[in-house]
């Protein structure tokens, strides 16, 4: 019965529908549906959720004008035509007109300013957001595996000790708190950087373009976000690789390496980092995808125009397309980077084999 | 041996689903075990010993196939009766650190069933009853035990506490699985021999699985033995004669295989050569005899198209599942 | 849960607990012992009435016994053959066994607690925020009213610098922000905890329900964990806080615990999952000991040092968010409360005051240090629940 | 002429968008109304004159005179000849009726007055009435920036050709026209002032208006280009501090104001034009008794309240008459003066208030009536503004202390309005009075705001407008405040301004709290010019009318040497 | 036999626990000839391990070497202690003179690189171009049959327990050292596969000519493939010699135990009997023999004086107070 079984098998591995069924079950085939069918899930829930809030665009609006001095009258007057919204329009109806849109990748228009597309803003400041939270999360990852690799490497030395207890130190504080205290204390007190000049993304008369000026002033507006989240977080990854290192230090063949005679750089790198990470691989995915949902107070301090000070803003003005928009980037984000901690960690650890999952 | 066997199992086939993958582990298993004998498992790693056992524990269902205990199947019991036929089927892990709960003290580990099922009335005679538990597995005195841990006890102590508490429940059958492949050399027999007591103090059936040959031939000198393979069971009889006489290609290689603890006999002996060392996955077993690829008898056209059945070959007192064997040829060595 | 704090009645109550354990250590020439147990009821009992005096009466009464008990012998263990042993024992005895052996294990967890350093310092740590907002109220008064007597000549404001009447400041409205770090706490440190009890439930009974019953329960329950977790959820937190208007910070806690236990709940499903396949699991299924007792019995013991832990981290993460959503504006609790007093401190610009500074600063660091005694305190959990450590019974 | 920019450089403040969402279409927002604000767009795009509060005068900007016409029925303003476009051409009559047309297209209050705007000449423009003759409308003429036909002109051509077929702004072809507009985005942005600037010159951190030579006011400014930074108050206060803003427009709290005093900044203080008023749903009984109002009115002490509001920066209501203190004088006439109630602390009158309508102090200290019902009520402020947050917490303690019941609730700010138009509220905190020499728009905020301008079914306040309730017989208030500024005799305007205050500080439909002010940090090392404390210019409050508006175009500020 | 390449002289080593020192290691001493196969047997938990690491120098910090010497001859015929070696020193001898196999297979290779990179790292870390690590690698894969070029390139993952244990074989030999030393190297698998290891084992020494120190607690491994015979028994050599002398003409009572409990396959019914009790505490062992408490034949002196060492037949080293009774039962045995 077995030997007719595995021979009509072979045989079936040619025909339409096995081969229909080895793509549902492959590997890529699963994660792009399931993906997809999370975003969706996501973005329906976040849809109907936004227009539970208090206020719409053009109500906050009349406040703000107000708030600015204009009577009732003038404000209300400006605000009624500035928007190409209706707020009586049944919220099922603007849900299938999203996805409609969406399906054809559109995002729609920015409510509070006609013209501008979701798309483009996104455009504009994903990538800042990108650039600091991304460098921030390299630099605080790399440093707190090797630091984390360093302390249990030699531990109970003083290094060890002293690492150690910042490290908890550290990740007992929330990153706004980091932000203001940078603001305060380096910037206004001490006057260690002028606080002005750190604002921004970038110096506001520099030429964009792949010039080394506007890449350096990048990386200097950059620095101080950057310097929050990596103070925030490296503690948590520090005393996390730490114990994954410990645990991968007494395992057998980090001794034979030792006993081959291997050099401790070889052995530290190859051995015992690359194992002793595994774990923490996960971990940073489902960070990457958080950090970006994340940074709105943060960016607020530093004026940082990244993705979490427009949604500050659009929130704040009840900017349903644009929220719905950097919502559903976020929503991707987390989806993508889980299968990217997939991918590497298929490709770090070649045990894990992706089709089998 | 025209005994109401303890349990019986027909044409069971298992089969575990991983990762969407189906691993067929046993597969036409047949096998009756009868109060008060001694029946032991053997074979190579991953072969369906453990899973066999379960079975016979009633801890895994057959995906197919029927499982006879007191010759009815399970489903036709009722709940109370259900409930006392599991309790009689007891099993005994391999690994003494892993199947007593780190939380509890001896005394509870024992005492739970005692509790659950009413078999003490009062704490008098709970206490009582684990003294005498722990007399009878020799662990004396039973005073300095009760109170604790399992981590504080040695792997041996630790394997005579699992007994114990399997003997809790007034089981009629014990399935070792592996129980002193874990505990040293130097006290093995001692377990054993204590099971061979318990088994005439209480009539009990003991269902040993193994993989050391050696092993198995002495504590089943008297019982059975049943040689598996990928699973399937290939050979089962008398241990004596499956000793003395193996019929199986793979038996044959297996004991000539095993190293005698006296250099003499050791040196002497002559092990049977297989065609190959690389053991087949379950996921890929090869067609007709799943032993084939490696037998150093194989006969292309017969044993690599239909799958053989446990069947008695002439001049053998034990069943077998080998055609060639069973049809009465002779094993010839392969390309000769 | 405070509820009780600190009254003299309790005090009384704690009193006359006390005197259970102290009798009993000096009847038994267990001073030492006897004399902490009187100072824990005391303590305990001025804390929450009955509600600390009586189940410290146990847990102290236990920890003498624990010590007068070491050197009597158990006629159980004792004897060396089954025929002079005396099963037979009185209730009483069984009591004084029970408690004997419940006392051991006190002391068992109180050595935990002590080995690791870190983790001792945590628990001071903790224990210091507990009894400031516990006593603290006894010394210091709670100053909700604006106070303009204290208006200084010329002042625009009523903001102080640290002084020796008030060490810590003035707010802007006068008052003293001891008191408010003092009262600010409790608010803060109930409604996390809150938070985390319920995530961590929430997770507990999910993880274990996906892990035992499997099949469409497990993949439902992954579902929804996994759409859970994939929402953006800062904003998400942000927009249902607006919407829900929480009247009681109950709600709010509510609203952290649905969110956040996706996480723990894998982690739990995979520690249940493992300890279902192990042996000992098996064993309690072969002798047909009941699904109550395989999950309270084998797998919830060897899981509570991890759920403690990872209910500290709820906690900890629930502060976060609350205090993140204060930050934002959305400020569901009322005063006193440290989140309100950081949010408060930065629309007054007390930031950007050297009068105002301690203001802005102290609610900070209040929270950050009951952050880190929270994670320290997790290093001491493990010894504690470690039943390796635990010494016969 | 062929001049070359003023060196000095401006350092301010303004929260403008970044782009994409920034755009230079006056019509849309995102535009220059929200990225240069009332204070900076006039720099840009000048209005035809200035307002002067001290003197109640109009300055020239771009017209050259202005007045109504002999009957009334009409007003006309002409243009200086010598104004001209950035782009070189010259300011018109074709860009004022260019920008009146897309403004009726977007439904400008402008048109609640004017019918129609006619090109007399190539300089002269005049506005048609559709009743009376009005000095608001004035003022809202002559204050309203002017934008170039240069830029507009194409879709002011289609609006006035849509205007001409008659249809109304329901139609589609409206909508349309609307819709296109609003998504205009214009390349260059031509100014009638001396400041200009591209997208280019909009960064994260702060956006540049670069001088331009073409201007009426391009010899005169001293600047030659002004940096507005961006951000709000918190992200801007680092700034002001270590020194790198000449002035900011942000509202800081006084303990950050201290600060810059100590660190040596000038504050001025100029009328903010507004204070916080506690507000009552009328729809929840007791706060429709005017005795339970009074009595609110008179246990809370207002000076306690303002200083907690906002320190210095803000003065307690003196005269509760629903008129901005400051203008109390100008606007009633003196016997009406004479009459206010001043509502002095007084637990006395008070109690004897309360006791009238059948309330009695209960064993916790509380006041309640017969059937045991207490004084109590949820309050809800924004938590994000600090000084109605303090103004809250304050008054809110205060009633406590005299037997009220009320708990306080922080929303976030956009929610607070939101409830009060849907009534969903006991008692809250907004916005009284406005920055206008204009009775009737004082009494507007927030009698009319939060009642008669809102929809149908948004009960707002609950305040019955049209019949309410004073000396025992009913009055059409909403009516009476309609026709305050209506025609051109002032005296006449003082009348009714007078009958409507006495009304609202007979009945306290609201309680005015404070009146705050704009205390505004100067740099002095980075700005020469400022005037002297006690300037009449200062009277100009914050916001459109600001004085370094004036004072920067007019070159009385300059960069210090 | 021909020259010492591995002296042992009085070694010890001890853990530092928190209950005090574990003496792991005690007084050992013993020689190790060129081409000689020594193997060491005892329970687990005698320090058979710990031993192995004091060789090499491996222990972990809170281990100490307490007293001893660690000669090695070159085969040049330098002399050497291994114990005086600079750290760099160890690095550059170890692999090249001594190289071993760990117990546990599964855990000894990374499981995240390849093969190859294991050899390269190895050949690398002692002066071997990769060209040379890699003819010398493929060489020896060929020698304890692997398939070459297929294993080369694998991740462990990808290869059995019995393949992964080879290629430790190979990764061990690729030095050409002198001496191996194998800690368990077969006891997680299985029979067949334990066969080919030991055929491929045999033919290796055979062809390349090295000591091998072979660490088990199987007797019956340690018959088939050892020349000698050492008993361990809690941190001591006890009885050393020749494996038919100690097979056949123990003298210490331990290794007589042992003996009696080790099952053979081919012999039949056998009367087997464990020893009682577990192994001592090494924190605080007994005094006098420390076998003496599980002894069957301890008598009063046994439990007072430590027996000395005895010299039978210029190779059988022994320290039992009862060595005449012993030889005389166990000679009864085998005459039975
Ligand atoms: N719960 C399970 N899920 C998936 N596969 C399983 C499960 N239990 C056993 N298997 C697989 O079934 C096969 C046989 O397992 P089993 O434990 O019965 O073998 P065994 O003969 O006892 O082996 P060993 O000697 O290693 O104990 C193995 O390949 C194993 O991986
Ligand atoms: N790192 C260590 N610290 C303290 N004690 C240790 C340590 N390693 C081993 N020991 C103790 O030293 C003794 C000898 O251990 P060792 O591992 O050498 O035994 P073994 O003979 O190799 O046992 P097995 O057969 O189980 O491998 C044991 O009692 C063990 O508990
Ligand atoms: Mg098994
Ligand atoms: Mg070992």
């Amino acid at each position: 019965m077995a030997a007719i079984s595995t021979a009509s098998s072979q045989k079936d591995t040619h025909s339409f529908f096995a081969r229909l069924k080895r793509v549902t079950k492959s590997y890529t085939f699963r994660v792009v549906i399931q993906g997809i069918v999370t975003i969706w899930l996501a973005t329906t829930f976040t849809f109907f959720l936004i227009r539970l809030l208090p206020g719409n665009p053009i109500s906050i609006k009349i406040d703000q004008l107000m708030q600015q001095g204009y009577t009732l009258e003038e404000a209300e007057n400006q605000a009624a035509t500035l928007y190409d919204f209706n707020p009586d329009q049944p919220v099922l109806e603007q849900y299938i007109v999203y996805l409609g849109k969406l399906l054809r990748g559109d995002l729609g228009e920015s409510i509070t300013s006609a013209g501008t597309s979701v798309s483009q803003q996104i455009l504009r400041f994903l990538p800042w957001t990108l650039i600091s939270v991304g460098t921030g999360l390299f630099i605080s990852f790399s440093l707190g595996m090797l630091l984390g690799i360093m302390i249990a490497y030699w531990r109970g030395g003083l290094l060890d000790n002293v690492v150690t207890a910042l490290a908890s130190v550290l990740s007992g504080i929330p990153d706004y708190v980091f932000a203001i205290l940078i603001i305060l204390v380096a910037g206004v007190q001490l006057q260690l950087f002028n606080v002005g000049e750190m604002r921004g993304g970038v110096n506001p008369n520099i030429e964009a373009g792949f010039t080394l000026e506007y890449i350096a002033s990048i990386i200097k507006h950059a620095f101080l976000p950057i310097t929050t989240y990596v103070l925030a977080t490296i503690g948590v990854w520090t005393l996390s690789m730490k114990s994954s290192t410990i645990a991968t230090l007494g395992e057998d063949y980090i001794n034979v390496a030792k006993a081959r005679g291997l050099s401790e750089w070889r052995i530290l790198t190859a051995y015992v980092g690359r194992n002793a990470m595994l774990p923490l691989v996960t971990r940073l995915a489902i960070s990457i995808g958080f950090v970006l949902s994340g940074s709105v107070i943060v960016e607020r301090y530093f004026e940082y125009p990244g993705l979490g000070f427009q949604l500050a803003r659009a929130v704040g003005s009840r900017d349903y397309t644009t929220m719905q928009g950097i919502f559903l980037v976020i929503t991707v984000a987390v989806v993508v980077s889980n299968i990217l901690a997939d991918l590497m960690l298929s490709w770090l650890d070649p045990r894990v084999t992706l089709e089998e999952k | 041996m025209s005994q109401q066997p303890l349990v019986e199992l027909h044409g069971v086939y298992r089969s575990f689903e991983k990762e969407r993958v189906r691993i067929p582990v046993l597969q036409d298993i047949h096998l009756n075990v009868y109060p008060n004998e001694v029946l032991c498992l053997v074979g190579e790693s991953g072969c369906g010993k453990t899973t066999t056992g379960k079975i016979i524990a009633s801890l895994l269902d057959a995906s197919e196939g029927e499982v006879l205990y007191n010759g009815r199947r399970m489903a036709e019991y009722d709940r109370k009766e259900r409930s006392l036929i599991r309790r009689q089927m007891q099993l005994v892990h391999q690994d003494p650190f892993a199947s007593l709960n780190p939380a509890h003290t001896i005394g509870q580990i024992l005492g739970y069933p005692l509790k659950r099922h009413k078999m003490v009335n009062g704490r008098a005679e709970l206490r009582r009853r684990i003294w005498e538990l722990l007399t009878l597995v020799d662990l004396t005195p039973p005073g300095d035990i009760v109170n604790k841990f399992p981590h504080q006890l040695s792997g041996g102590q630790r394997q005579r506490v699992s007994i114990a508490r399997a003997l809790t429940v007034n089981p009629k059958l014990i399935v070792a699985d592996e129980a002193v492949s874990m505990v040293d050399v130097s006290i093995r027999i001692g377990i054993l021999k204590m099971l061979h007591n318990l088994r005439d103090m209480f009539n009990l059936a003991i269902v040993f699985i193994t993989h050391d040959l050696a092993l198995a031939k002495y504590f089943a000198w008297e019982g059975r033995i049943a040689v598996m393979y990928l699973g399937r069971i290939v050979e089962i009889g008398r241990t004596q004669d499956i000793i003395a006489n193996p019929a199986h290609p793979y038996t044959r290689a297996l004991l000539s295989a095993v190293p005698e603890a006296d250099p003499n006999l050791t040196r002497k002996k002559q092990p049977i050569p297989l065609r190959s060392d690389e053991i087949p996955r379950l996921t890929a077993i090869p067609p007709g005899c799943a032993f084939h690829p490696r037998c150093p008898f194989y006969q292309p056209g017969v044993c690599d198209v239909s799958v053989p059945r446990l069947a008695q070959a002439p001049g053998y007192a034990q069943d077998t599942a080998c055609i060639p064997l069973t049809t009465g040829e002779q094993l010839v060595p392969y390309g000769t | 849960m405070f509820e009780t704090v600190a009254t003299t009645t309790g005090l009384i109550i704690g009193f006359f607990c006390g005197l259970l354990p102290l009798g009993l250590g000096i009847k038994y020439q267990q001073i030492k012992p006897g004399i902490i147990g009187f100072v824990a009821c005391l303590l305990s009992g001025f804390a929450c009435g009955m509600w600390g005096g009586v189940p410290m009466i146990i847990l102290s009464t236990s920890v003498v016994v624990s010590y007068i008990y070491v050197n009597r012998q158990d006629p159980f263990t004792s004897r060396q053959s089954l025929d002079e042993v005396d099963f037979e024992e009185s209730t009483q005895e069984y009591i004084v066994r029970q408690m004997a052996s419940l006392g051991r294990t006190i002391r068992a967890m109180s050595r935990g607690l002590l080995r690791n350093k870190g983790g001792f310092i945590g628990f001071l740590g903790i224990m210091f925020f507990v009894v400031m907002t516990v006593f603290g109220p006894l010394v210091i008064e709670y100053e909700g009213d604006i106070q303009m007597d204290r208006r200084q000549p010329g002042a625009t404001t009523l903001l102080q610098p640290p002084s020796w009447e008030y060490p810590l400041g003035l707010d802007w409205w006068g008052r003293d922000i001891v008191s408010h770090i003092v009262y600010g706490g409790q608010n803060l440190i109930i409604t996390s905890i809150q938070a985390g009890v319920m995530s961590t439930l929430i997770a507990v009974t999910l993880g274990s329900l996906a892990a035992l019953l499997g099949g469409l329960v497990d993949q439902l329950i992954s579902a929804l964990s996994n759409f859970i977790l994939t929402i953006p959820q800062f904003p998400l937190l942000l927009v249902l806080a607006s919407i829900l208007e929480f009247d009681n910070s109950f709600m709010l806690a509510v609203l952290l615990a649905v969110l956040s236990w996706p996480a723990l709940m894998r982690a739990v499903r995979a520690q249940v999952l493992s300890l279902k396949e192990r042996d000992y699991v098996e064993a309690a299924i072969t002798l047909d000991l009941g699904l109550y007792h395989i999950i309270m019995r084998e797998i919830f013991p060897n899981m509570i040092s991890y759920i403690a832990i990872n209910f500290i981290f709820a906690v900890r993460a629930a502060m976060y968010a609350i205090v993140g959503l204060v930050l934002l504006g959305m400020s569901p609790l009322t005063e006193p409360d440290w989140g309100i007093m950081i949010w408060n401190s930065r629309t007054q610009g007390a930031f950007y005051s050297a009068k105002g500074i301690t203001w802005a600063l102290a609610p900070i660091v209040a929270i950050a240090l009951f952050q880190l005694s929270l994670i320290l305190f997790t290093r001491s959990l493990e010894e504690i629940f470690n039943p390796r450590l635990r010494k016969g019974l | 002429s062929a001049q070359d920019a003023p060196e000095g450089t401006w350092f301010g403040t303004w929260p403008y968008r970044l782009p994409p969402d920034h755009h230079l279409n006056a019509y849309a927002d995102g535009g220059p109304n929200t990225n240069l604000g009332n204070v900076y767009r006039e720099l840009v795009e000048l209005a035809p004159a200035f307002y002067i509060w001290s003197d109640d005068s109009y300055v020239p900007m771009l017209a050259e005179s202005w007045g109504f016409t002999e009957d009334g029925s009409a007003y006309e303003i002409t243009l200086r000849s010598d104004a001209m476009w950035s782009n070189g051409s010259m300011v018109d009559a074709d860009d004022v009726v260019t920008t009146y047309a897309l403004g009726k297209l977007t439904g400008w209050s402008q048109f609640n007055y004017i019918d129609e705007v006619e090109k007399v000449d190539d300089y002269t423009v005049r506005f048609h009435f559709i009743g009376e003759p009005s000095l608001l409308a004035e003022q809202l003429i002559l204050r309203e920036p002017i934008v170039a036909d240069d830029t507009y002109g194409e879709y002011a051509a289609r609006a006035l050709e849509l205007f001409e077929t008659g249809v109304d702004n329901t139609s589609d072809e409206w909508q349309a026209l609307l819709t296109e507009v609003r998504e205009f985005r214009p390349e260059e942005y031509i100014a009638s002032g001396p400041y200009t600037y591209t997208l280019d010159d909009v960064g994260d951190s702060y956006m540049t208006l670069k001088w331009q030579p073409n201007s009426i006011f391009s010899d005169q400014v001293q600047f030659g280009e002004l940096r507005l930074w961006a951000g709000e108050t918190d992200s801007t206060t680092p700034l002001v501090l270590s020194g790198e803003i000449a002035h900011s427009t942000n509202v800081y709290p006084p303990a950050t104001v201290e600060t810059f005093v100590e660190q040596g900044l000038r504050i001025i203080t100029i009328p903010r034009g507004y204070g916080p008023a506690m507000l009552f749903n009328w729809n929840v009984s007791p706060w429709d008794k005017v005795e339970v109002r009074q009595a609110v009115a008179l246990v809370i002490n207002r000076d306690q309240n303002a200083f907690v509001t906002n320190g210095l920066g803000a003065v307690g209501t003196e005269y509760m008459a629903g008129i901005l203190d400051s203008s109390v004088e100008t606007m009633l006439p003196q016997d009406v003066i004479d009459q206010l109630d001043r509502y002095e602390y007084d637990e006395e009158r008070a109690a004897a208030l309360l006791e009238s309508v059948g309330y009695s102090r209960n064993s916790d200290g509380i006041w309640a009536d017969a059937d045991g019902n207490t004084l109590s009520a949820e309050w809800i402020f924004p938590a994000e503004f600090a000084d109605f947050a303090g103004a809250s917490q304050d008054a809110i303690a205060q009633l406590n202390a005299f037997g009220f019941d009320i708990t306080a609730r922080a929303l976030p700010w956009q929610e607070v309005p939101e409830n009060i138009r849907n009534g969903t509220f006991e008692l809250t905190i907004w916005s009284w009075g406005l920055a206008s020499p204009f009775a009737a728009r004082h009494f507007n905020n927030p009698l009319q705001r939060w009642v008669t301008a809102l929809d149908d079914n948004q009960p707002g306040l609950g305040i019955p407008m049209t019949e309410y309730p004073y000396n025992g017989e009913t009055v059409n208030l909403d009516e009476m405040i309609n026709n305050i500024n209506v025609g051109l005799d002032i005296e006449a305007q003082k009348e009714r301004a007078g009958e409507v205050a006495l009304i609202v500080n007979q009945t306290m439909p609201y309680v005015p709290l404070n009146v705050i002010l704009s205390a505004e940090p100067f740099n002095t090392e980075k700005i020469n010019g400022l005037p002297e404390d006690g300037d009449p210019i200062l009277l100009n409050p914050t916001g459109r009318d600001h004085f370094i508006k004036y004072y920067i175009l007019t070159g009385v500020l300059g960069p210090a040497s | 036999m021909s020259n010492v390449v591995l002296s042992v002289k009085n070694l010890s080593m001890s853990y530092l626990a928190a209950r005090g020192r574990v003496r792991a290691v005690n007084n050992v001493s013993f020689d190790l000839h060129a081409g000689e196969t020594l193997a060491i047997i005892g329970e687990s938990g005698c320090g058979k391990s710990s031993l192995n690491l004091t060789l090499i120098r491996q222990l972990p910090t809170s281990a100490k070497i307490e007293s001893g010497q660690l000669l090695y001859t070159k085969r040049d015929g330098q002399q050497l202690d291994i114990l005086q070696l600079s750290k760099k020193g160890l690095q550059k001898f170890l692999w090249s003179e001594i190289s071993m196999v760990f117990q546990g297979a599964l855990n000894a290779l990374n499981p995240v690189i390849r093969i190859s990179d294991m050899v390269y790292d190895t050949g690398k870390a002692h002066g071997l171009s990769k060209a040379e690590s890699r003819k010398q690698a493929l060489d020896l894969f060929e020698k304890v049959r692997l398939d070459p070029m297929r294993v080369f390139r694998a991740y462990p993952h990808e290869l059995s327990g019995g393949m992964r244990q080879r290629v430790l074989l190979a990764l061990a030999l690729l030095l050409r050292p002198q001496v191996v030393i194998m800690d368990e190297p077969t006891t997680a698998v299985d029979i067949l596969t334990q066969r080919s290891i030991l055929e491929v084992l045999k033919e290796l020494r055979r062809e390349l000519n090295f000591s091998i120190l072979f660490i088990s607690h199987d007797l019956a491994i340690a018959a088939e493939i050892a020349d000698t015979i050492a008993t361990m028994y809690a941190g001591e050599i006890v009885e050393i010699g020749p494996v038919y002398e100690v097979f056949y003409h123990p003298r210490h009572a331990y290794t007589l135990s042992l003996l009696d409990a080790a099952p053979r396959l081919s012999v039949g019914a056998e009367e087997l009997h464990s020893i009682p009790g577990s192994p001592p505490d090494l924190i605080e062992p007994p005094a006098g023999c420390k076998f003496h408490e599980r002894c069957r034949l301890a008598t009063d002196i046994c439990a007072h004086t430590v027996p000395p060492i005895e010299i039978f037949n210029g190779n059988h080293r022994v320290s039992c107070h009862h060595h005449q009774i012993v030889r005389k039962e166990r000679e009864e045995v085998i005459q039975s």
